[in-house]
């Protein structure tokens, strides 16, 4: 996490995790179907339950199906109170199923590396000039092509914004316009917005990404720096939103401690 | 009617059902239930060159890559899933520690869909996962056709049928009847995919309690060829009902393979020198046990099967 | 949370989710909870012009066509299973009364694979299943292709996606969630497969009783647009648990649904001239229903979903 | 059923349907998977579970896997006593499965007609000149094309044994030999036995039907007067085996009114 925005979030009264979780939050209308994903986005969706979208419905990889928050912080989605009292404990399929069928209308997912047009790597590293073999796609990949939407969190590093990533382990808009639907993939799906440690970026109708917002003290300047290709910049570049009180206190009283959101 | 009890220890199971060479099915439930104490088995009896499948099986391939039992991997997901990445595959895929070994790439949809097309008894499955991504161009498993019914692109995801499937369950009766609960994930299909199925389960009922819920029994005995008895057995990954996860246990390990003379000394320490289960739970000592047991029981309303 | 429940009565749900034309799944369990209350509703509401799918539905289709509310059905076996032959249907295939009626004929497999195929989101799924069979040179929703990753021959089976499903269960809560039990069939399927889905059920309980087993709630409540709690609403066909089959009243139906003039007197008296379940249950009195009654209750072993 | 058939049979200790059961039971080896059907074939399974299969696994085509007899007799297979207590309820999917993984090595079956290769037609009858239809294939048209091999029990009347069926609701040897391997068939599948009112017909590696045996009291020209194309038989043509007396008592205790195998 860079320095700089470290140092901002300090000075204000929430941290940068707690902005960023706010933000992904605020991607989930009322009544969706989420992918939910663990750490921060699986607080993002909780927030969300518990603010504006409080009939969104979550799915887990494992095949569990979630309306209620878990009682307790979860390390994994297969952590018992995942299961307990949950809407469905389904097979891994029914919920892939639920994804083909175009019924998931938003994916959160990370990854080791993002491109100008939101292709992600999370199998292969690279750091000091060295390939590293990271873990894989897990769902990543079936999420990336079969959500309607997908919203990506990840730290906003120069080495990992790369004008064009060495493997596509989850394809985003691939190389603009167009592309998604010539492979094959499902018409008006892909990469909705990338949350970031220093910003909120979203995807032109080129497929392309751009900046959007800037989170509370960073600037344009410190954003472009740490991306590895020229950043479009939208014309009314915004703010991110600080997080709401509700959002805070929702978010707080799942974890208290700041397990997830340091 | 006259069926033989199939119980047998864990160290027969994996000596009958487990030769060199095998594809073995592994941590078919997600980050729940997960076969660690067949695992350790397989490390402890040598087994060598074998395939191992599996959607996201936590840390137990990792220690299976390092103890070198595997030649090749066919998984969605290999790491730590609560801390990170795993520190043993990363030395055999970059640099061939302690041997080479291949990686055949899935998301979790198409190893699921692989299972499903060997449990459905058909070559393949169509998807449109992976579309455009590096797996379906790296992994041969996966090849882009037309539909035979509409003009689209599809993917072709081509059945994989492991020889043994080894699943962790909460009860089992002695024919290899088997309840399972809570996260599924594929071990359903994983189950019919495989050509032999070896149950190990955390507590051996009377026919009658598995018999009295048909519907809960998602492995029947008759594609059951081992049955073991094996409490504890899926520790540091939870069982629904019986213990929870031993976060700790995850974190420790992250620490201790980070380097391969630590990863021997922990391999040494948690499987080389215990002779099974029992004396794994030993070290592990009474009260982190006590700790990961059920606080609070939580029981299913019943179903009414009777007429 | 704030969802609000979805409970109406059959009327409501017959009138607002089965329109005219559209293509109705019912009796997705077999020979188990079939849904007559559901189908006698769709007859007094003089549906027209429906499709009606179901791999085996008894003599509910045979109703339906009877009541001249069908224009096609797609179904592997129309009849009356403990009885034989359907003379509705035979009177509309042979002779079109009351009307012309089309049949697509599937076997049980293929149809199960067709609503798998819309439940998975994809447009077809292959099987070896009829090939050489005349089902698959009259229906064209059963194409032969060739394999993609082998050299063999394969049935392309069409995905088959209904308006809406109609799936008796023995209870649900008000927002949908369902649990069943016994003869599945095709009904988690189907469930998925529709646009939408009625929950027809024996008991409504509290929420907590359907999430104290998840594994047992088949059909999650978001997919259901409409609950009705209809107490034996499936009779004359079984719920487990709840009631038996009534035999007789199958074997009364073949009687007299064999000449036409008898059939719209059978229809009069058990559909027509009653306005809903209740008084059709009054008519066949009490005395009936106690002796299709639960004898001996048979409850399933708990599964503890405790941490 | 044939009066000459009938008429045979009381004049012994048990009735033709009795035969045929003790016959089918004997078409199931230890340790098998049957896909069972309803009346005689159920009857014979469980004799057979009862005598020389104590291991043999039941299927069913609504999801059900029994390894018990029920404990009432059943009129369709989703009769509650037949769930109760089964050894698994599944899906309709999860036994077709089974079925087409190779692992169920006989399928019960009946018909309205059979020709010569032993194809099956249930989906339209004959009588009088008429056409009329039937009810149609319900899962028999799967057995028949994915069973290892297939059992068929009808009566054997001229009007059903037919040159040639009119339309193949279930594939038997087609043509005759290579034809299920040319279909895409599984090797080594189709017809293995046709337990009729009158005798028990196999078939040769050319996948014509002969006959195998007559029951006891039935003469060769009975069965070929009965059969509509000119019936090969046996160089050593045998007798049906009377029902031995545990098979008689098995049945009897599963059925005691003869409801069935009157």
């Amino acid at each position: 996490m860079p320095a700089g925005a470290q140092a901002e979030t300090t000075t204000r009264d929430y941290t940068l995790g707690e902005l960023m979780v706010a933000a992904a939050s605020r991607e989930i209308a009322d009544g969706e179907l989420v992918f939910v994903g663990m750490r921060l986005p699986m607080l993002a969706f909780l927030v969300a339950k518990q603010t504006r979208a409080p009939r969104a419905v979550g799915l887990y990889e494992n095949g569990v199906i979630r309306e209620t928050p878990s009682p307790e912080l979860l390390y994994t989605m297969a952590d018992p109170p995942n299961l307990r009292n949950a809407t469905q404990c389904s097979q891994m399929l029914d919920v892939m199923a639920l994804l083909q069928q175009g019924r998931v209308d938003v994916g959160f997912l990370g990854a080791a590396e993002v491109d100008r047009f939101g292709n992600l790597n999370s199998t292969w590293g690279h750091r000091d000039g060295q390939t590293t073999r990271l873990p894989g796609s897990g769902g990543a990949c079936d999420i990336a092509c079969l959500s309607r939407r997908t919203v990506v969190l990840l730290a906003h590093e120069r080495n990992r914004f790369r004008e064009r990533v060495s493997h596509i382990t989850s394809p985003g808009h691939g190389l603009g316009n167009g592309w998604r639907e010539a492979q094959g993939l499902p018409a008006r799906s892909g990469p909705s917005a990338l949350i970031t440690t220093l910003g909120v970026l979203r995807f032109g109708s080129d497929g392309e990404a751009y900046l959007a917002s800037v989170h509370p003290g960073v600037s344009v300047e410190e954003v472009l720096a740490n991306t590895g290709w020229t950043l479009r910049v939208a014309d009314e570049l915004l703010e991110t939103p600080a997080p709401a009180a509700a959002e805070l206190s929702s978010m707080r009283s799942l974890d208290p401690n700041h397990f997830w959101t340091r | 009617m006259t069926t033989a009890s199939k119980l047998v220890s864990m160290h027969d199971a994996i000596a009958r059902h487990v030769p060199h060479g095998s594809m073995v099915l592994l941590g078919a439930q997600m980050e729940q239930m997960i076969p660690f104490a067949a695992g350790h088995e397989i490390i402890r009896q040598g087994k060598r060159d074998l395939t191992v499948v599996g959607p996201i099986s936590d840390i137990l391939f990792d220690q299976l890559i390092g103890a070198g039992c595997v030649s090749r991997v066919m998984a969605a997901w290999v790491g730590n899933v609560s801390a990170g990445v795993g520190y043993c595959l990363r030395r055999a895929v970059e640099r061939s520690i302690p041997r080479r070994m291949e990686m055949v790439d899935y998301s979790n949809f198409t190893l699921a869909l692989a299972l499903h097309a060997a449990a459905l008894g058909v070559p393949f499955l169509p998807t449109y996962s992976t579309l455009g991504s590096d797996l379906l161009a790296k992994n041969g498993n996966l090849r882009e056709f037309s539909s035979p019914v509409s003009e689209e692109k599809l993917v072709a995801v081509r059945a994989l049928r492991p020889d043994v499937a080894v699943i962790h369950v909460q009860r089992a009766d002695e024919f290899g009847n088997a309840h399972l609960w809570g996260s599924l994930g594929t071990a359903v299909d994983g189950a019919r995919a495989a050509r032999k199925v070896v149950v190990v389960a955390e507590e051996i009922v009377a026919p009658e309690v598995i018999a009295s819920d048909p519907n809960r029994t998602l492995i029947p005995g008759f594609l059951v060829a081992a049955v073991v008895h094996e409490p504890w057995g899926a520790h540091p990954s939870p069982a629904q009902g019986y213990y929870g996860r031993d976060h700790a246990f995850f974190s420790q390990y992250h620490e201790q393979s980070r380097q391969v003379e630590d990863f021997e000394h922990w391999l040494e320490r948690w499987v080389l020198r215990v002779s099974d289960r029992r004396e794994y739970m030993n070290q592990l000592g009474a009260c982190r046990a006590e700790a990961l047991g059920v606080r609070e029981h939580a029981y299913s309303a019943a179903a009414d099967f009777g007429y």
